[in-house]
């Protein structure tokens, strides 16, 4: 048997540039993103699923109204990060949050920015600040921060 | 409907490192041990099915590397799920249950050491909304976390005592990779990963693997007097969009309950694949556990392989049952972000 | 004239994971001896099967194979194929032949390459050696090995080569 | 003490009777980014209810099947995709195991209504290849590794050339193959390659790729989905079915001494498993048509002998004498084939789904006449898994 110090060890990196096709609903959602506006889906019984969703849980219906929400919503939940690690995309402090936004009835998951965490409460108001980037993903949103 | 025994279970030591064995050196020992204490072997299994994620090394395919461990000349009836090992042992009650079986072998492994845990399970997110965010895992429990106490329905006391119960009790596990005590002012001085959970609300990185053994009632008795039987199972999946969760409850589990009948039934232990320090109050609350022991394996706070803590959850509650004078068991598994989906297990054994 | 470029209809998600490959105790006992030259495969201990590489298992049995058995670096080729496309992150450059090579003394194959021969030449039950890198760049890799290439030795006949419990 | 031997029909085993009550696919095609993934599988189980004339509230359970995690970068997709598949607030199976994942995910879902838990199952398979490359999520690269991955058809030639070495076999059976199976596409209008005019010369002027294999001898790489409604005799009502009349996985381990990758005997094992549950003693005769997985020309012939449907030696000539036609003698891979539409984790589940199809009427352009038992497979990994079913149009 080899003793554990012996032992071949060696690091490789798994990496890829996945092609993610968006569909028509998603594509109208980053599409949205670009002009600066969040889409959501609204569903027959009048349900707002923000980001717009491609299908209601619970009817299992396929969603394809789409109605502007946002830009700003009040905080759901969050988790606050004091170091973040090196996958994160935002290097300083930060939280990832549910945020509810305004006209939607589902929250959104995303990331709240330049505050500090004693800012932060469950219905604190935040706002979208946008990427200045337009690569029709998520990230077209960079973050949220705390509504001024 | 054709009722179904667990007749045999076993452990790998969990190691943080598992570096010096590979899928096959990890799997053949539990495996072997099994057949040793039935005096039984692989001819003697009439379905084997196994629970794996490539993505835990980054190997694709590690599953079909894990099959090596297993005799298969000649070849053998045999299936894979990508999911925690509990649904392999669900899928193989299955087939014992239509009668395409008598015995099954259940096996699942994991290994978290050679990757990022934190980045990797990000990709079990919405990979358009979610992913390319890269949540993290903890974070992703601590914003359950938040509600949870946000509505009082756990208290930080009680994560407190999850943590210290959960050390305390893995002298009942030859095989926690954690044993050693903390006090109070320990846990309240541990850094903050993501808060408000700090490392020891958290499962500590594992490597490992486990084997189980069921078979139809009719077989279980040519093993034993009193053969432990799934007298319910059920499992049930939640949505994807976090956002349209209640996190505060669960609906899969509640849904479970009502179909097993199980509101109002008194079980003498359970054991709970709960990852992180809050969730076993809020569960042991959810499922009417408050004054059932649970977790006495010390659970996946002690030690969590991936894959396999489910299978382990299930696993313990048999051995709880068959080591001890106790006939009612509860047994939860679960998989994805929050408690996503959940799988019940009632064991009984024999009187 | 310029071409204007077309739209994208999807977007890039870049996904990126670092991990660290640990070889397991069989692969690591083979590779320390390929670091020395040597291959070294591993026998059941039940159907006495010789493994290279191994690891760590025989299928036919469900045991470690934990008995030792030096080989040469002398084979045959179990069969082939000219490989005429180039494959991603692969750098040889295309047509190159990959092989089953069954080591003497052994009861499974593994690919490699073979080179040192007209491709046309190349044939199932051909007899061929390694061919090393230089000694100061083994590694612990069957990359230590540049390729196989024919020996002149009468070809097998591969149905021989069929595995029989004794 | 424990060895179970099992004989006699599938009857016999179960108490419950299964079968298919609807298939749906999705067009297939090498790059559908006209969808989402959820998008992608959604359309294969709408077109599956509709066929199968369900709702949502009939669907007891999900059973989700597909190849590898690393090819759209999402590990364990069940999770993502529960409300895209209807499964919140049901229980959902993942399933894989490598390319005869389709095959095995629909013997799962059977197994899920004959085990008398569910009365009535929706099974889902998908690949969306176009979100990575095949041939970089089948084998990345590893430390200690040699640069010697030539992807999967550098992996399935050699056997191919042993197969053509043992039996003397010309190499115009594959390029038969090949073209036989994309005029069978022409006549589905969901297949991936639809190649007009398509003839062996056609085939055999193509670029070498892994020698014996020319490109067309090889499968396309696709997107795309297929579902299946299975449900129990009682809740069958005056649909269309299928009746499951046997079904059967096997395994063997890679690299294990003595196998035969030509002919593996866990195929040999789950043909005969399946024909014994289903009371066939001659496949060729009794069997009316196949959907056989076949994603390299070659393996037709050499699955027409693993499977039993002719001796060793001798599958090449049925090929060579037009028997695997449309309208011969024993009909493989009416709809193309895996040779025409490969989205790898559904590929299996389309041969099971097509063969119901046939047994159902159901197969429009590419139906055999009067085909009342028809069989599905599937194989994965190094030609190590194997999935197998028999359909039939009536229960006795």
């Amino acid at each position: 048997m080899s003793d554990h110090k012996d032992l071949l060890r060696a690091p490789f990196e798994l990496g890829y540039t996945y092609k993610r096709s968006n569909g028509p609903v998603m594509s109208k959602f980053f599409d949205g993103l670009g002009e600066h506006k969040i889409l959501a889906t609204k569903s027959s019984a009048g349900k707002v699923f923000a980001p717009a969703a491609e299908f209601d849980p619970d009817t299992h219906e396929a969603l394809n109204d789409l109605v502007e929400v946002g830009p700003g919503g009040a905080i759901e939940s969050f988790s606050w990060i004091e170091k973040p690690q090196h996958h994160h995309l935002v290097k300083n402090p930060f939280a990832f949050a549910l945020i509810k936004l305004d006209g939607a009835d589902t929250s959104m998951l995303h990331m709240v920015a330049n505050c500090n965490e004693s800012d932060l409460s469950i219905g604190t108001r935040v706002t979208a600040s946008w990427s200045s980037t337009q690569d029709k993903r998520i990230t077209d949103i960079q973050f949220f921060t705390l509504e001024t | 409907m054709k009722k179904v025994a667990i007749i045999g279970y076993a452990q790998h030591p969990i190691l943080s490192n598992a570096g010096a064995l590979n899928e096959v050196e990890l799997i053949m020992p539990v495996v072997h041990h099994l057949f040793d204490e039935l005096g039984i072997d692989q001819k003697n299994i009439d379905f084997t099915c196994s629970g794996s994620c490539d993505y835990l090394q980054g190997a694709a395919f590690a599953f079909v590397e894990g099959l090596s461990a297993i005799q298969t000349n000649p070849p053998i009836k045999e299936s894979h799920v990508e999911m925690d090992a509990a649904w392999a042992m669900y899928e193989s009650m299955l087939k014992i249950q239509m009668g395409d079986a008598d015995t099954a072998l259940i096996y699942g492994f994991g290994k978290s050491s050679p990757g990022n845990l934190d980045s990797i399970m990000s990709l079990q997110m919405d990979p358009y909304y979610i992913s390319p965010l890269w949540p993290d895992r903890v974070s992703l429990a601590a914003l359950q976390a938040r509600v949870l106490l946000d509505k009082k329905i756990v208290t930080k006391e009680q994560m407190l005592s999850a943590v210290i119960e959960a050390r305390v009790n893995s002298k009942n596990n030859k095989n926690a990779l954690i044993n050693d005590l903390i006090d109070e002012s320990t846990y309240l001085e541990e850094e903050i990963i993501s808060s408000p959970l700090n490392a020891f609300d958290c499962p500590p990185i594992s490597d490992g693997s486990s084997a189980m053994i069921i078979a139809s009632e009719e077989k279980a008795y040519e093993y034993t007097d009193k053969p432990i039987l799934i007298e319910g199972i059920d499992h049930r999946i939640e949505s994807s969009n976090l956002g349209s969760r209640d996190l505060s409850s669960s609906k899969s589990l509640q849904a479970s309950m009502d179909h097993l009948q199980l509101n109002n039934f008194e079980f003498d232990v359970a054991e709970l694949h709960t990852q992180f320090s809050f969730e076993l109050p809020f569960l042991r609350s959810l499922l009417g556990l408050v004054d059932v022991p649970t977790n006495l394996s010390g659970g996946p706070l002690v030690g969590n392989v991936m894959m396999c803590a489910g299978l382990d959850a299930i696993g313990k509650t048999y051995e709880s049952l068959k080591q001890n004078d106790l006939h009612r068991g509860l047994a939860h598994a679960s998989s994805g972000p929050c408690l996503q989906h959940n799988m019940l297990v009632h064991l009984e054994k024999e009187q | 004239m310029s071409t204007e470029e077309k739209p994208k209809d999807y977007s890039e998600s870049p996904i990126n994971l670092e991990y660290f490959y640990t070889a397991g105790s069989a692969t690591t006992r083979f590779l320390n001896q390929v670091k020395e030259g040597k291959l070294v495969g591993q026998a059941c201990p039940k159907c006495k099967a010789v493994y290279v590489p191994p690891r760590g298992s025989c299928p036919r049995c469900g045991v470690a194979t934990n008995i030792e058995v030096p080989l040469t670096d002398k084979g045959c080729i179990e069969s082939f194929t000219v490989v005429h496309i180039p494959i991603p992150g692969n750098p040889i450059v295309p047509p190159y032949v990959c092989a089953m090579i069954r080591l003497d003394g052994s009861n499974i194959s593994f690919l490699h390459l073979i080179q040192g021969v007209d491709i046309q030449e190349i044939r199932i039950g051909m007899r061929i050696q390694a061919v090393w890198k230089p000694k100061e760049e083994w590694t612990h890799s069957l990359e230590n090995i540049k390729w196989f290439a024919p020996i002149d030795e009468p070809d097998i006949d591969v149905a021989t080569l069929r595995f029989k419990e004794s | 003490m424990f060895a179970t031997q099992y004989v006699g029909s599938f009857g016999e085993r179960t108490m419950i009777q299964a079968g298919v009550i609807g298939v749906g696919q999705t067009k297939y095609d090498a790059k559908r980014r006209d969808v989402s993934m959820a998008g992608l599988v959604r359309e294969a189980i709408d077109n599956a209810m509709l066929a199968a004339n369900v709702e949502w509230d009939a669907i007891d359970a999900v059973v989700l099947g597909k190849a590898p995690d690393m090819f759209e970068g999402v590990i364990m997709p069940e999770l993502y995709l529960a409300d895209a598949i209807g499964a919140v607030g049901k229980p959902v199976l993942r399933v894989h195991t490598a390319g005869s994942v389709g095959g095995s995910t629909g013997v799962i879902a059977a197994t899920h209504v004959c085990s008398g838990q569910f009365k009535t199952v929706l099974t889902v398979t998908f690949e969306k290849q176009s979100e990575s490359n095949a041939t970089w999520a089948l084998s990345p690269r590893y430390p200690y590794s040699p640069h010697i991955n030539a992807g999967a058809g550098g992996y399935f030639a050699p056997f191919i050339r042993e197969y053509i070495r043992r039996y003397d076999a010309p190499e115009h059976i594959g390029w038969k193959v090949a073209a036989k199976d994309r005029q069978n596409a022409l006549k589905n209008p969901l297949a991936h390659l639809h190649i007009p005019g398509i003839d062996e010369k056609m085939v055999s002027d193509t670029p070498m790729l892994w020698e014996p294999l020319r490109y067309l001898e090889s499968c396309p790489s696709s997107d795309g989905a297929c579902a299946m409604v299975i449900t129990s005799q009682d809740q069958v009502g005056d649909r269309d079915v299928a009746w499951i009349k046997g079904m059967a996985v096997r395994s063997e381990g890679t690299l294990s001494a003595g196998r035969d990758e030509v002919n593996p005997q866990a195929g040999i094992d789950c043909a005969k498993d399946i024909y014994n549950q289903a009371g066939i003693t001659n496949p060729y005769k009794e069997i009316d048509c196949a959907e056989i997985y076949v994603p390299f020309s070659w393996y037709e012939p050499m699955w027409l002998e693993n499977l039993g449907f002719c001796e060793l030696g001798e599958g090449w000539k049925v090929t060579d004498r037009d028997a695997t036609a449309i309208d011969g003698e024993m009909p493989f891979n009416m709809s193309g084939g895996v040779l025409s539409s490969n989205p790898i984790g559904a590929s299996g589940m389309i041969r099971f789904g097509e063969a119901a199809l046939q047994v159902m009427g159901q197969a429009q352009d590419h139906q055999v006449e009067n085909a009342k038992v028809a069989m599905g497979h599937a194989y994965g990994g190094a030609a190590q898994f194997f999935a197998m079913w028999i359909v039939s149009s009536s229960l006795d």
